[in-house]
Formats: C-alpha cells, structure tokens, sequence
C-alpha cells in the first residue's frame, strides 16, 4: 500500500514531466530530449532564490516559471526554429546537443556538486504522515492532476488551443487557414518550459538538490511514461507516469529483483508496446491504403 | 581505376607527411621535462564529476603548497588530469596521453572502474601510482600500484564488526551499480554470516538513485541503516528517513564524508561515518589542510579532496626518501626506487587523513575515525 | 567477356570505392607512422576508437538510414557483443596462446550472439513505428547493460576485467590493423547487400512500406534481415572493445552512446555510407582531442565545445534556410565538383542501354509500339457513353 | 473453379468497420484477359474490395479465387507472388529511389532472380548472373512505358502521368496474372487519359493481361471495360456488359441521383 503510494508520488513527476514530453511532441512533432534539461535549470533557479536572504518559496516559483519559459523559447529560437521542415532526426540531435551544452553550463556555473535546496518544503500534515505519506507526494499527485485538466482545457476551449491541435494534425493546412504555424510552436515550447518549471518544483519538494545531471535521468524515465501512456496524448502521459512510478517502486521494494528494476520496467514497456502498439491512450493511426 | 590508384596513393604520401612530422625520438618522452610531472585521470564531466573536481582540487593545493616551499631539490612539480568521465575506456586513453606528454609518476585515477583500466595500463610500463580513492580491491593488484584510501573490503568487514552485538535490527541500502558501494556490501555481507548476525538489504542504482521513500520504508524498523554509498544519496536517504518518521542511526563508510553539506536541520537522526579525514578534527596535518583549502577555494574540502592532496604529498615524501634528484628520469626507474621507498619499515606519512604506512600489497594501514554527526 | 566487364564496371562505381579508400587511407595513416615510429599509443588507439566507430555508424546506418527505423539501442549490441566476447577471450586464452586466434573466435562468437539479440529485437519492428520503435530499441539496450551490470559472473558493477587479452602493447600496436580490416570487410559485406536486390527491397519498405508489400517484398525477412546485419557488427565491435579496454563495464553502453553513434548517422547523412565514415572519424577525434587539451580545471569546457560543435554541424548541415550557401560550397557541393572531374572522361551515353538479353514468360519483347499506340479506341462505345450522358440530361 | 477461363472469382466478400458494410457479398467473376471495369461512387467501398484482394484486409465473410487458388486471408506479399498485383489511388512509389529501381524492386520476387542475401554479401556469381537478367528485364518494361530516358531519374521527380506508368510497369514487374488499376486516370487530363486508356489495352492485349479496374471516367470505363461491377454502398448494384450496365436506370439514380419528381 505505502509502495502504491509511494509509486504515485514518484510516478507524478515523471508524470509532470512526460506532460512536457507529449505537449511539445503532439504539437511540434519532435522528440525534446532537452526537456529534462530546462528542468534542471528550473531547479537551479528555485536554488538561487532560495539561498537569498529572505526566502519566498513564490518568489523562487515564479523565477522558474521566468527563467525556464524564456530558456524554452530562447532554445526554440536559436537550436529548433532554423531547423523547422528538416529531418526530426536533426532536430532530435539538436535538442541532444542542447541538453550537453545546458549540462556543461550549469557545471561551469554551479559546480558539479549537488545543490541541497533547503527551506523548500511543505508543512506536514499529520493525519497523512501516520500513514507512512508524505505531504510532499499528496501535493504532487493533486497538483499533476489539475495542471493536467488545465492543459485539456487550455486546449479544448481557447483559441490557442484549438490552433495547436490544428497545428498537431496537420502543419500545412492551419498554415492555410490564417494560423502562424511558428508561433504556434514558440508557444508550445513557452507552455512546455513553464511546465517543466513545475516539474523542477515539485521534483525538489520530493528530492531537495539540485545538480547538472539532475534532468537525464527523469528525462528518459518521462520519456519511457509518454511513450506508455500513448506519446502526444495528455491523459496518457499522467497515466504512463503513475504506471512507470508504481512499477519502479513495486520492484526496488521486492529485494530479489530490486537490482533488476531497470530491466523490469523496460521489459514491461516493451511488452506493453507489443500489446498497445500506441501506448495505453495514443491514437492509432492506420495508414490508408 | 587508375585514377582512384593514383588519390589513394597521393592520400598515402600526405599521411607520410602527416606521420613524420609526428615522429618521436626513441621511447623516452621524459627527455624535455623541466618540472617532476605527476599525471591522474577522473572525471571531470558526467555524473561522478564532483569526485574528480575534488581530487583536482586537492591535488593542486598539494603541488602549489610543494612548489612554494621549494619542490624537490629546486625542481617543481606539475600535475595534470585528464577527464575519464569514470570510464575505463577514457583512462586508458588518458593514461596514454599522459605517458607521452613525459608523466613520471602518476595519482591513478579517482573511480574504481577506471582505476583498474589504469593499473592494466601501468603496469606495462611500470609507472608508478598511488590513486587518493579508488578502492576496489584489484585495483592496487600490481607491484606498481598504492593508494591513500580504505579498500572496500576493509571497511565493510569493519561496519559488520562494530554493528553485531550492538544492534539488534540492521538494514543496508547499497548502489548495485558502483563497484565501491557493492565492494563494501559484499564483504561486509561475507562477514555478517560469518558472525551469524541477520540483517535486512535494499537496493538502488544508477538509473534511480533520487527517490529513496520505498527502501526507507522498508527499513522502518531497523535501529540502524548501513549505508556503503556516496554522501550525495546519503543526504537524501537521511532526508527520506525524517519523511518516513525513521530515527534510524545513519552509519556509512568514507564515502559519507561531505554528508554533512548534504543535510539541513531538519534531519534528526543521528549519523556516523568510518573516515580517515574529519574536517573538524585538532590534529595539526589536517587543520592546516583544511584551513589552505578554505582559503584557496572558498569551501570545505571533503574526503576525496583530502585524498587527492595527500597523494601528491606522498608521492613528494617518497621521492624524497628515495632521493631522487633527476628531473628526466623515466617512470620505470621512478617507480622502482618510489617503491622501495614507500614500503620501507621507516617511511610513514602524516598527513591530512591521518598517519599512514604502506606494504607491498599497496594498501594503506591506518587508524580510521568514527565520525558522529549529531542534531 | 562484355558482361563480365560491366560487372567491373558496375562493381567499382566511385561512390563506393571511395568509402574502401577513406578507411584505407586511415590504416595507411597508422602503417606509415608505425613505419617511422612515430606512431604513439594514443594515436593507435584512437585509430582503433575510429576504426569501431566507423564499424558501429555504419552498421547503424543500414538500420537508420536505409530500412529507415530509427535505433536507440545500437550499443545494446555492443554491449553483449564485449561482454560475451571478453568472458569467451578470457576462457580461451588459457587454451590458445595466439591473441589474434582468439580475437577472431572471439569476434565471431560475439558477432552471433548479438545477432541473435538483433533477431530479437528487430521483432517488433514488425509491429511498432517511428519513435515507439525507438523507446523499444532504447529500453532493450538498458535492459542488456541492467542485466549484465548484476552478474558477477561477468565482473558485476566493476566490469568484466579483460586484463589478460588486451591486444595491444607499446611495442606492438596492431589492434587498429585489424579493426580497420574489420571496417573494411564490414564495408564490402554491407555495400554489396544494400547494392543488390535484397538492398533495394530494404529501402522500398522505408520508402513506402505499404507499396513494398504490395510488391510481394517480404517485410519480416528484411527488417530482421537488415537488424540481424547491423547487430552482428554492433557485437564485432563490441568484441574489439573488449581487447582495447579493461574492464568492460556496463556504464560505457548507455544510451548515451547509442545516441553518439546515432550522432554520426545523423552528421554523416541517413544512407550516407561515405558521411557516416567521415562522422565517425571527425567525432572520435573532436572527443580525443578534446580530452588531450581540455585537462584539469578545463575539462568542463569538454561538452560545452562538444555540444556547440554538434549544434553548428547539424544546424549547418541541415537548415532549410542555409540550403543556398551549402549547395555553393557544402561538402556535397564539393563532392559533386569531385566527382565531376572524374567524370568529364565518360559522359552518360544513352546508347549504350544494353538490348534485350532476359527471357519473357508473360510480357513479350520488342514490339511496335508506335502502331499499338495509335490504334483507335472502339468508337461505338464511346458514343454509347454519350447517349446515356444525354439522357440522363 | 472447374472453369478454367475463370481468372478471379469471389464469393460473398464482405467486411465492416465499426458497425459500417464497407462491401457486402461481392460476387465477382473475370474471364481471363479480360477487362473488367469496377465503378460506383466515391465511398462505395471500391478500395475496400481492392483491399482484400490484396490481401491489406483479411474479409469477415467469403472467400476469392485467382486461378481456381484460394488466397482469402493471406498475406500481401504472398498473394502478390501467387499473381496478384495493383497500383494504388494515390500514387505510391518509392519516391527515394530512382525509376528503375522502382521496377527492379518489383522484379524482386520471380523466381528467375533467385539470390539469396548471402550470396549478395559476398558477391557469388549468381548475384552478378540475377542482377543483370534483371536490369535488362526491368529496362524492357520501362521501354514498353516509354519511361527508359528516364530510368536515372527520381521517381519523385517523374512527370504525374509518368509516376502512374511507372506504378504500372512496377506492378507489371511482379508478373501477375491479375492486374488491379486503382483510379489510373485520376487527376490526368483528357490527353493523358486517351494516352493511358491505349496502354491499359496495350497491356491487355499485348502481353495478354487480366485487368480489373477502378475508375471514375466513364469515358475510359465505357472505353476500354468489357464488362462491369457497379458498387453502392457496398453492394453490388449491377453486374454484366459495359452497355447494359450503363443504361441500367438504378445505375443512372446512383450516380446522378433520384429525379426530383
């Protein structure tokens, strides 16, 4: 039961992030492998704010959401924008070389010693923590949950979001219909990075340091939960992260396979493709003949 | 046919070029040194790069603090690592680049793995090394190889030794996927049967070494966590602990030194460590160590650091006690004379992780400490 | 005899041969300066590093470029092909004193096992696309490095120790000889597949699965073909690997490096044999060199250099905006301006279209098809046509 | 299937998707070298029996014959090596691969070119031997098309009416004995479509093809077909010779729709 929950709690970051993932793959059709990157950026700026003199953990909040959201279309600007209509492999190693070059940065800047963000955390709530939950996990779980509904929302119901989901069907005709396709993918990349500030957040409230190497590895584990959950889908990248989470934990908490947890979670991501060739909630889309 | 005949050969004489521009004199690249050249390969990119940096870092003091007081008979030193990113593969090339810039003698490398690529190397030429923290046991195999540090086994039979008797419910979180944190697990493993003692283990490994709540979870009931690993997940394990309401006693080896920056106050359990270098420690070597590496960096130093510096000093004693006093002397000749010298019943080092002798077996005797951190 | 010299012809096509030259050029490179002495330790071993990587990038590529899946587990081959081949070359070279005896066993045995691996993998290609074939390919190649990693058997998280067969010493550097061997049998098994009938089915289905099918190709054969191909040299390489480094350890075969081979298909050109070679030569030295200069404090330029490089490069190199300036004086600009200078001597002649030899079952040869063309369509119908048009009016 | 005149027969084919009769007891019956006309308007589930022809659905009833063989339910590849070969609505060539290629792909399979990927690897004589029995055969059929200046070219770059040659000369490649036109003629002009309506039955004629075609040219239908099937909404509406056919007034109301009074 405490491992369920435990699962969940790790599974709505790697939720959080595969949010991301999908949102800009959905819209901009490529892989950002920076994403765990701007993350980890994200961390870092929380970091800075915080070993201020006084700490406001909103104050660091919104230098996240700032700091990542300007990176994310900084990026976007600079490394994706002149690769627009090249092969998504090159924009793929692209976004690799983006995530190096933001790795090497923060060593040069921050050194490569783990960051202890302290001060970041939330009060306790004791009628949970008898049960072995943290609070740090309640409020991921709930907060994954509503960014998610916001995110359907925003799509479903604004302007913007209708024309993203035209950009994501089909590039060339919203380019007919009036859209400004570019624009349409800077803010996709803007929503993108502003969510990824989240996951720094709430990925510090559960593991408290920041370091340069900190977005790898979520990175490809949020990858793997968008892929689950059916990439491009947002429900699907909530349920592929929980789904992810769970397993981790119900494998490290058995001893004889915990060494294996890895080969476990890969292996059942590969059975669960063989299954669902899209994931649990992607759509599939038969070629017409 | 003829034509592509005649480009692959005018390719061939530009390669001729190429390679007689870049021909050496013999074998001895030492020819042209001016300063004793004391070579090392860590990583200083990647996931493990603070370990690298550390011992770096401390080495450079060592060198400086060398240089100052006049190096060895007027002839200074320099130190030069290059990046392995912990892997064998980048040491091995490191090694050769070293080699061939004119490294006389050399630190090894900082990571286990890559250490052992770095003795294999080595021994061929027989360079001399003494590596500040790699510690897995075949790393100092060879004639030719030293270290500073603990091996694994050592401490882990150590931990097993202190714990029995003393604790009745004993848990171990260890990292399966580096060879210093599963060296120390399984002797100390071997030892725990060997002393009928029982005791509970979780894992974790490179690809999830953040979230720590399941194992924690796990080992509620335990009176005391063992914790072979480094200090970063410690920090975070112990975080976990005071999430999940355990008062555990936090116990590691020397790779929890530095724990310390790693944890805020409101971590209440207590934590003890087996180290040969405590920050804080009175004794003279150390304090002054402690006190140069603040003012030149800014920071505390940790263990690795500690390591690195103390490394370069005994290199420096025991060039000395050998009375070397050729600067182009090659490696092998070095090695040789370094290698009486260190393993003499006479020479003994104080340094900043305390008082140290050396054997032919290249292990280091001396006293650890236990270190206590209390809240 | 006429045939005979157009399958000469056929055979040597510049393109081609230019890929045997490149590599040959490199081993020329490492023969001469060992000649001179003057070839360093570390130079041989970068030469070996090229050497594989070019092995490892081509091999990748058949799978990228020309079957079009994309792979993010190549190093996962690697990975069993060095683990296997080092526990094999370690148990053999109690048994046969010959290093190069056991390189070669050794190199078939990793070879196959990792082909088995490829078969394995290359199974649900059949089923999964684009980037879900992807995440497999990454997930197989960490579940290979996990599994390994916890085997003590073969060194456990310290890695395989290969002490024992390292091939090279500083008196005797022939590793890189025989990896560039290696390269180049590599080259002439892989370019004689893909320029054959069996290569062209391999880059119909990337071109239109769908029209392959219906073309009576055998998808399932060719993909794990083309799968069972790229493992094998993956786990050549990987055997190599094992003989230039001790210990193999699981950490040098994540998916980091899946992605650097990836890199230098990507660099090179998808399908780009030529590219790929230069890729990977022009990264494994960008790494040494940065490695070699960037030590101590330094070091942490290593990856920002890296990645900026690699940004430039494929931004460069791929940029619809560029396109103008790259076609004046891009790489493939200057290879066309190449080749054209050799081929000013044998300009394209349509006449020498040979005349028809095959045998014809159902489709007769040589008619007049000027006289089929202008026969008349039955006028009576068409008329019919339009009466039913009419009344429909 | 005792009348050995009978090219392709199918029985009650029929399929659904999610509830929708995409075809539903299709009865077919084509002579040998025969031309066969299939028709009916846009959505009348044309595609969809092509489709299992070729086996890219497997029917949910009934069952076809090529040549007196059952091939219901097998798979693409195969039934295009038992004689069945098609062209598609919209053109599918292997765009990155040059024009002969295209054919020599097509080629891929007679048993004449036998050369197993061994023997390709390591250059043995059989691979040279296939190979260049093959290059002349596919530079025959490109000549018949009058697409051989062409052969280096492209496919992508191809002319729209030469990309629909070349998706014929490809599929005559495989050596089928059924030859499946899907919409040959769509967007051609009236020239092109004279031009392609003289090599339908060139390949029929000349090199004694069965052919069964979609088409929406009533002008190439009533052309060149000899006899028809009319599909609406999945069923057949009416069966027999070109003329009957299109005088038949319920073929007339589903093409141009029920008169107003």
């Amino acid at each position: 039961m405490i491992t369920l929950i435990d699962g969940l709690s790790l599974g709505s970051i790697y939720a959080l992030i595969a949010l991301g993932y999908t949102m800009v793959y959905g819209i901009a059709k490529m892989l950002n492998f920076a994403h765990g990157d701007i993350i980890m950026v994200g961390a870092y700026a929380i970091y800075v704010a915080m070993s201020f003199a006084n700490p406001n953990p909103v104050i660091a909040l919104i230098s996240s959401i700032i700091v990542c959201t300007l990176l994310g279309v900084f990026v976007e600007k600079f490394a994706y924008k002149p690769l627009r209509g090249a092969s998504p492999l090159a924009v793929l190693i692209t976004a690799i070389g983006v995530s190096y070059f933001l790795q090497s940065v923060a060593q040069i800047v921050f050194g490569s010693q783990p960051k202890p963000v302290s001060g970041w955390k939330l009060p306790k709530i004791e009628f949970l923590n008898q049960f072995g939950i943290t609070t740090g996990a309640v409020v991921t779980l709930i907060a994954g949950i509503l960014i998610m509904v916001a995110l359907t929302l925003f799509i479903n119901i604004t302007r913007t979001g209708s024309a993203m989901l035209a950009v994501s069907e089909d590039k060339g005709a919203a380019k007919l219909m009036g859209i400004n396709v570019n624009k349409i993918i800077t803010i996709t990349f803007a929503i993108g990075s502003a969510l990824a500030s989240f996951a720094s957040m709430f990925y510090l409230l559960q593991i408290p340091n920041a370091e340069p190497t900190l977005g790898a590895m979520p990175g490809i584990k949020a990858f793997t939960a968008a892929v689950i959950g059916g990439i491009g889908s947002i429900p699907g990248a909530m349920l592929g992260g929980m789904v992810l989470g769970v397993i981790e934990k119900i494998c490290l908490s058995i001893e004889v396979i915990s060494p294996y947890t890895t080969a476990i979670e890969f292996s059942l991501l590969i059975l669960i493709l063989l299954v669902k060739p899209t994931g649990f909630l992607g759509r599939t889309t038969k070629e017409k003949v | 046919m003829k034509k592509i005949f005649a480009v692959v050969l005018a390719l061939a004489m530009v390669a001729c070029c190429f390679a007689s521009c870049g021909k050496e004199q013999g074998n001895s690249y030492t020819a042209n040194n001016t300063e004793y050249f004391i070579g090392a390969t860590g990583p200083l990119t990647g996931g493990a790069s603070s370990y690298g940096i550390s011992v770096q870092k401390g080495a450079t003091l060592a060198i400086e603090e060398i240089n100052a007081a006049g190096g060895l008979n007027g002839v200074n030193f320099k130190f030069d690592m290059k990046d392995d990113k912990a892997e064998p593969a980048d040491a091995a090339s490191g090694y050769d680049m070293l080699y061939e810039a004119g490294m006389q003698i050399s630190l090894g490398s900082v990571t286990s793995g890559a250490c052992a690529s770095f003795a294999e190397k080595s021994k061929n030429d027989n360079v001399f090394f003494i590596t500040p923290s790699a510690s897995a046991a075949n790393v100092i195999e060879n004639a030719n190889a030293f270290r500073v540090c603990f091996g694994d086994p050592d401490q882990g039979v150590l931990a097993a030794q202190e714990f029995v008797d003393k604790y009745e419910n004993v848990g171990v979180i260890y990292d399966t996927s580096d060879p210093y944190s599963s060296g120390i697990f399984d002797a100390f493993k071997a030892e725990m049967d060997n002393l009928g003692a029982s005791f509970k283990v979780q894992t974790f490994d490179a690809e999830n070494k953040k979230d720590f709540s399941t194992q924690v979870e796990a080992l509620k009931d335990c009176d005391v966590i063992f914790l072979p690993i480094y200090y970063t997940e410690a920090g975070l394990i112990a975080k976990a602990a005071v999430a999940k309401g355990s008062d555990a006693l936090i116990f590691g080896c020397d790779g929890l030194d530095g724990v310390a920056g790693q944890i805020d106050d409101t971590v209440t359990n207590t934590i003890k460590y087996i180290t040969p270098f405590d920050v804080n420690s009175d004794a003279a070597a150390t304090a002054s160590f402690v006190k140069a590496f603040k003012e030149k960096y800014g920071e505390t130093p940790d263990q690795f650091a500690a390591d690195g510096y103390d490394a370069v000093k005994v290199i420096f004693e025991a060039m000395k006690a050998a009375g070397v006093n050729d600067v182009k002397i090659d490696p092998s000749t070095l090695a040789d004379k370094v290698i009486a010298a260190i393993t003499s019943s006479s020479f003994k080092y104080n340094g900043a992780t305390g008082e140290m002798t050396w054997d032919a077996s290249g292990a280091c005797t001396k006293v650890p400490q236990i270190v206590t951190i209390e809240k | 005899m006429g045939k005979i010299t157009s399958n000469v012809k056929n055979e040597f096509k510049l393109k081609y041969l230019i890929n045997y030259c490149l590599v040959l050029v490199l081993l020329l490179v490492g023969m001469v300066m060992m000649f001179t002495g003057g070839l360093k330790m570390s130079f041989a071993r970068l030469l070996t590093q090229i050497g594989f990587s070019i092995i490892l990038a081509v091999s990748l590529n058949l799978v990228v470029g020309f079957l079009g899946e994309l792979s993010l587990g190549h190093a996962g081959f690697m990975c069993i092909g060095a683990y296997i081949g080092g526990f094999c070359a370690n148990a053999l070279s109690n048994y046969i004193g010959s290093k190069f005896l056991v390189l070669l066993i050794t190199m078939i045995i990793g070879g196959v096992i990792a082909s088995v691996f490829g078969f394995v993998i290359g199974l649900p290609s059949l089923r999964l696309k684009g980037d879900y074939l992807a995440i497999v390919t990454l997930a197989f190649g960490e579940i290979v490095r996990n599994i390994f990693k916890n085997q003590k058997a073969f060194g456990g998280a310290m890695g395989l120790s290969t002490g024992p067969i390292q091939y090279d010493t500083r008196n005797n550097m022939s590793l890189y000889i025989i990896t560039f061997v290696i390269a180049l049998i590599m080259l002439f098994v892989t370019q004689n597949l893909i320029r054959s009938k069996h290569g062209r089915a391999i880059t119909a289905i990337r071109d239109n699965e769908i029209a392959a099918k219906a073309m009576g190709i055998n998808v399932t054969f060719y993909k794990l073909l083309a799968f069972i191909v790229a493992a094998f040299f993956a786990g050549v390489a990987g055997v190599i690997y094992a003989h230039y480094t001790t210990p193999v350890s699981y950490t040098f075969f994540s998916y980091n490096y899946s992605i650097e081979i990836l890199v230098m298909v990507v660099l090179g050109g998808m399908g780009n044999i030529t590219g790929s070679i230069i890729a990977a030569t022009l990264i494994s030295c960008v790494n040494f060199f940065l490695q070699s200069r960037l030590s101590g404090d330094l070091a942490a330029l290593r990856y920002l250099i890296y990645a900026l490089v690699l940004i430039f490069i494929i931004i460069f190199g791929n940029a619809p905006a560029l396109r103008p300036f790259k076609e004046k004086y891009g790489i493939s600009a200057l290879s066309e301006k190449i080749k054209k200078l050799f081929k000013k001597k044998k300009p394209f002649d349509p006449a020498a279209v040979k005349e028809d030899e095959g045998s014809w079952d159902r489709i007769p040869t040589k008619i007049d098809m000027d006289a089929i063309l202008s026969t008349d369509i039955n006028p009576e119908i068409s008329g019919e046509q339009e009466n039913a048009d009419k009344k429909n009016d | 299937m005792s009348d050995n005149n009978i090219m392709l027969k199918t029985e009650n084919l029929g399929i659904s998707f999610g509830g929708l009769k995409a075809a539903h007891d299709v009865n077919i019956e084509i002579r040998k070298n025969q031309l066969y006309g299939l028709i009916g308007p846009n959505g009348a589930g044309k595609t969809t029996v092509f489709n299992i022809l070729t086996g890219v659905y497997t029917p949910l009833t009934g069952r076809f014959y090529l040549d007196g063989e059952d091939l219901t339910g097998q798979r693409q590849e195969i039934i295009n090596r038992k004689g069945i070969a098609r062209t598609f609505q919209n053109i599918r060539l292997f765009n990155n691969m040059s024009v002969i290629r295209n054919v020599l792909v097509g080629l891929h399979n007679s048993a004449e070119y036998k050369c197993t990927p061994f023997e390709s690897m390591f250059r043995l004589p059989r691979h040279f031997d296939s190979e260049n029995r093959m290059r002349d055969r596919a530079k025959e059929l490109l000549r018949i098309f009058g697409l051989e200046e062409e052969r280096n070219l492209l496919a992508c770059n191809l002319s729209y009416g030469n990309q629909r040659k070349l998706e014929i000369a490809r599929a005559l490649a495989t050596n089928p004995k059924l030859l499946l036109l899907d919409e040959p003629a769509a967007g051609m002009n009236p020239q092109e479509t004279a031009e392609l309506m003289k090599t339908i039955k060139f390949i029929k004629n000349e090199l004694n093809m069965t052919i069964l075609l979609i088409e929406h040219d009533m002008k190439l239908v009533a052309g060149i077909c000899e006899e028809l099937t009319v599909l609406n909404f999945g069923e057949v509406l009416a069966q027999g010779k070109t003329s009957d056919v299109l005088n038949n007034p319920d073929v007339i109301t589903a093409y141009l729709g029920q008169d107003e009074d």
